[in-house]
């Protein structure tokens, strides 16, 4: 189950993508171009892009609040997401949805979701509708360490057990449910919870793209090979406050300064990858350099696009009403 | 063309487009009744019965029990109208709505917006709803003016056995996800009913009766109070229109407009709660489109604003009755401006 | 923690009471003189006044739609309760709440519950009275295996740890859902669960009272030495059909003969008593006599009693609306 | 009497009330923040600061974080508002009510009627609503028509500083359940607000002006908008009474009427959606009580029947705003029956 060069290099784009973007639509937000607020990934790169690139294009995620790494790992173009987000008629969502709504149903990305909680139901339905047709799909579900306490992602994972699902309960555990930390609110161990439901679980060092890899591609051979559900309670943290407007001093910048210099995640694969003889540094600095140019066009695109046409806000409620909404 | 119970045209609607696309699936609690246990199975068919025997034509890859987890499996059948299948999920009860209501609110009604059109979310939700058994406050509750409210969601009320098969078979076919909403206390009321599928499109009323004096519009269970009314009202040469939207989302306002102005005299007879409740939203309709034609205030025959009561001398006075809308009219013929 | 004479005579009164108050609640429903329908306990009477021996006055139940037993365990009136099932003024709740709505603050029964899953949030708050106020008390929750699933269970035993409330979860396993199995709906270990949060659990025999009553005693313990939550995993069977007009045809004739034969708590208990020399049988008989007499009256009252005047329908809606509801 | 912003109005109201009754606490998520972490404690006060320093007074005690379970905790507020404490529970987002709407409507505003007016829940739940701040379609919602539907419950919309802290003291003495709704827009609007603790009634409007050629009512932070209206208005010599009723439940039909019949016109400006919400309740009462008294059709200027949109030029589109009502209002004069 090991990666291959060509997949670890894909990663590390996938990676780098992904902390570019944030680290641009931080800064556009702090510039003031981003209407509303936005959830940064920066620093969980490695759980998005480890879990996505154990699927095919054909199965699903659904996603959260904090929504663009796992757009991005799935497949969802840059353009179209910075767009969104800058609230321009180019975006993936007409500027309708956001940073909280982006999806992509061509990509089998169902969707970010603003309600905690929100997404391990519309996961398992996926996992029913792949199971019914029989298109031998899987389907997997981002949560948080919040997320995980949400009654829902309790019953999806009891549901999932009852109809023997193809999906996979992916727990992001940044260990901060906005500004409450997981160590007061998320009681017990996330792993012996699912367990408590028959289901195969394990813990996932986060920091360790092969490590999300490996059980992940266990966990989606289960699911393809009718063996039923799976729960990763994968460990990792965010580089950022919650949203753009927190300014985070319930981390103390001792631990702040602790994470970036001794646990990125991008740092972690590149030192891997160097001094493990498997890519040379010049060929990552490549990587590097192309996307930033591919950011700094989503950026200068996105900036240039106009605002949706106000003529466009009763459309697109349902797909036929008979009359206008 | 035959007659049937209501129960019986929602389950042959059922069983006709189950046959029809194997993409329509149902999802509920005891919706086959005694899985896992050593008794019979198919044993309920629904808590109703409306879903009986669909089990043994279709199989449980197609006939799924649930836990009892309303937000898990609503959820579920909206994932599943996202990616492919075409759910009829049951709510036993409409008053469970509480305890799934986002996966309805903020996830199913508005996919497609939220998702700049880009996405479609097939599913209907089906559940019995309204007073008259006894049931008290948490199993009697009508609860559409919520969902009516709520953007994105179509509502559908059908009031007699011909328009509940007409109308779940449209909701299925349906692209948008819709709230399919049975009242308990006609389940067993016959009706001819034709054999063959057929579809009563959204958005269309039906009137039941025309009459130049005053206009009754009412919905589900209150149609057929309305038609009792308006009879005893005939016996007295007062001619009434009876009007049944037969969904509230999108709504007929075109028929609705058209008899309150050919009548001047405009009653809405309603089971739902009366603030922010369906009565309410079409008198409002009707003060602000159809103003003057109007000669007498617009009334509103509702329950109070009170939980539904358990005891029968309670329930049979909280609920609209044919004496009632009588009187109402009355009131309004009476009307001097 | 071995129960005395007089508590187990006591619990012998109380289980036997339960019985035969459901015995005529099953018949007046068979005799249409039930309005609405009614979940009966007859079975389960062991949980119940196993559950409520180790409790106090001051403590507090939350109940569910089959809450007859929960009631008269806790100390509920059974002349208002048959009322309040048929529906009339002198009923606990002037026949406005009925079966599933019985409630009586006075003895620390906080409701019955049509929702399923509608209580532990519920009993959460009266533990978090107890302990905020200082009263010690401690506060029970009623729950079906089939409510064990609902995603307000899951976060209850979650915020009960994160808490550290006075709160008791007491699981009711009667094998069915209505009409589903919790073979089928209930996936993996309810204990397990449970111990998934990090609360102390453990699975009883519901057929013996004494069982039920020392798990019991010692989650009380805990709780009002702010130990914190427990979970009970109580096996029982109910005897009748989910509600008054199910027929039962999804549990097989021999599985009922053999649950009212050999499974029958009251009769376990009797021969218990008899056969340890602990109460004599006809100590017992007179018991009988007297719960006989007792429910006999209710009965008689109740039909007797008058309907609730109509122009009560409006009132009891609010404490003051500065205007009629 | 001092200047204050809406927030800290609130919060002022919440600091004397947890003063003066310990059965009072704060529950709700993040509403101290940092909890279990080595930064600041108390970091955030609540998503939008109204709780700040709460936890440095009352310790943990009575001042609750939770985790991101509403179900658990608004219900845990329920069972403790029946048991001896006066919760003030917060939801961070109206529009969370989704997952949690069975322990308002289902349990706590229907005790007291199941259970024969034996108890009282007083618990308040306080949320932010409304749109405005780009925060797309699952948090920009108003959705007070869903409480107000709902009997049992008490709905209060505040409008300025003032009454807002008078409303919540209000909230917080009262003892049914009562829904406190504070519109996101308004947390930084600053106004006069007395020192001392005060309490302003539920069902009493507040008449912000008086004028004979037509009435204006409002809510929440369209309350302002109507003023904007009301003062262009006013300089073409259009006197416009504005009334803002401050609850929705209780209402004060009396002054609405009042009005209505001095006036003839009314229009009623909301930022809920249109069907079965708070305009068409609101016309619906005039239509059926003040019906002869009016000379024009009563107007809704309302959002349209969709999601609310993320992007600045469709959201800014989305809202009633001023130029909107003024229209409506010269449609209102120039209307000839
Ligand atoms: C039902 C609901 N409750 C509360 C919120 C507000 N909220 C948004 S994100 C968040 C924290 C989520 O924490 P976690 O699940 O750990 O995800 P993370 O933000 O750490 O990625 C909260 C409480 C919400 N959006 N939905
Ligand atoms: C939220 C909700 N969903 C469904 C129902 C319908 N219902 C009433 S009782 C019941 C079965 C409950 O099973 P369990 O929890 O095991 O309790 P038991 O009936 O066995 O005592 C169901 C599904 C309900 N009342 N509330
Ligand atoms: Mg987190
Ligand atoms: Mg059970």
């Amino acid at each position: 189950m090991q990666m291959t060069r060509a997949q670890l290099a894909e990663a590390y784009r996938k990676m780098r993508t992904i902390r570019v973007f944030e680290t641009r639509v931080h800064g556009e937000a702090q510039a003031g171009r981003v209407p509303g607020s936005t959830h940064l990934y920066a620093g969980q790169e490695s759980v998005a892009v480890g879990v996505c690139m154990a699927l095919n294009d054909s199965d699903y995620i659904v996603s959260t609040h904090r929504g663009h790494g796992h757009s991005i790992a799935k497949g969802c173009e840059v353009n179209g997401m910075m767009a969104e987000i800058l609230g321009k008629e180019t975006g993936t969502c007409k500027g309708k949805g956001g940073s909280m709504h982006i999806a992509d149903l061509d990509v089998g990305m169902l969707g970010a979701n603003g309600i905690v909680g929100g997404g391990p139901p519309l996961a398992c339905g996926a996992a029913l509708s792949a199971k019914t047709l029989g298109t031998g799909a899987v389907s997997v579900t981002f949560s948080g360490d919040g997320a995980v306490n949400q009654g829902t992602t309790a019953e999806s994972l009891n549901l999932a057990m009852v109809w023997n699902l193809p999906v996979i309960f992916v727990i992001e555990d940044n260990g901060w449910g906005e500004a409450t930390s997981s160590e007061y609110a998320t009681a017990g161990s996330i792993v012996k919870r699912a367990q408590g439901y028959g289901m195969t679980a394990e813990k996932v060092d986060g920091l360790s793209l092969s490590d999300v890899y490996e059980s992940m591609k266990a966990a989606v051979e289960r699911a393809r090979n009718g063996e039923g559900p799976s729960l990763l309670h994968v460990t990792t943290e965010r580089f950022y406050g919650h949203f753009n407007g927190d300014v985070d001093t319930y981390r103390s910048d001792s631990l702040k300064a602790d994470q970036r210099a001794n646990r990125d995640c991008l740092i972690r694969l590149r030192t891997a990858l160097t001094e493990g003889g498997l890519i040379p540094a010049d060929a990552l600095d490549v990587i590097d350099a192309e996307v930033e140019i591919l950011i700094e066009k989503a950026v200068a695109d996105a900036r240039a696009a106009a605002e949706p046409d106000p003529a466009t806000l009763t459309t697109d409620v349902y797909v036929n009403y008979g009359q206008e909404a | 063309m035959s007659r049937k119970t209501f129960r019986a045209a929602l389950n042959e609607a059922l069983h006709q487009e189950m046959a029809a696309d194997p993409r329509v699936v149902v999802i509920g609690e005891d919706i086959t009744g005694g899985t896992g246990g050593d008794g019979e199975q198919d044993a309920w068919g629904g808590a109703f019965g409306v879903t009986k025997g669909l089990l043994g034509t279709y199989g449980r890859e197609r006939v799924l029990d649930t836990p009892i987890t309303e937000s898990a499996f609503v959820g579920a059948a909206a994932g599943a109208a996202l990616t492919g299948l075409r759910p009829v999920v049951e709510i036993m009860f409409v008053d469970f709505i509480g305890v799934c209501l986002d996966q309805i609110m903020n996830q199913a009604a508005k996919f497609r917006y939220m998702f700049g059109g880009k996405t479609r979310c097939p599913m209907v939700l089906r559940a019995s709803f309204g007073a008259g058994a006894r049931s008290a406050s948490q199993h009697s509750q009508a609860l559409y003016p919520l969902f009516t409210h709520i953007p994105g969601l179509k509502v559908v009320i059908p009031s007699n056995p011909s328009d509940a098969k007409g109308l779940l078979i449209e909701a299925i076919r349906d692209d948008d996800p819709v709230i399919f909403l049975e009242h308990k206390m006609l389940y067993d009321e016959q009706g001819e009913v034709a054999d063959q599928p057929y579809t009563v499109p959204f958005g269309e009323a039906r009137v039941l009766r025309e009459g130049k004096d005053a206009t009754i519009v009412a919905f589900g269970r209150m149609v057929g109070r309305a038609e009792e009314a308006a009879k005893i009202l005939a016996n007295e040469g007062i001619k009434i229109s009876v009007i049944d939207p037969r969904t509230t989302a999108p709504l007929d306002t075109e028929t609705i407009l058209e008899f309150a102005e050919k009548t001047g005299r405009v009653i809405v007879v309603d089971e739902s709660s009366p603030r922010c409740g369906m009565a309410a939203d079409i008198a409002a309709l009707v003060a602000e489109e159809a103003f003057d034609s109007l000669r007498a205030p617009i009334l509103k025959i509702t329950p109070p604003h009170t939980p539904v009561p358990y005891a029968p001398s309670l329930e049979e006075t909280y609920l609209p009755d044919a004496a009632r809308i009588v009187a109402a009219v009355r009131r309004s013929m009476n009307y001097k401006g």
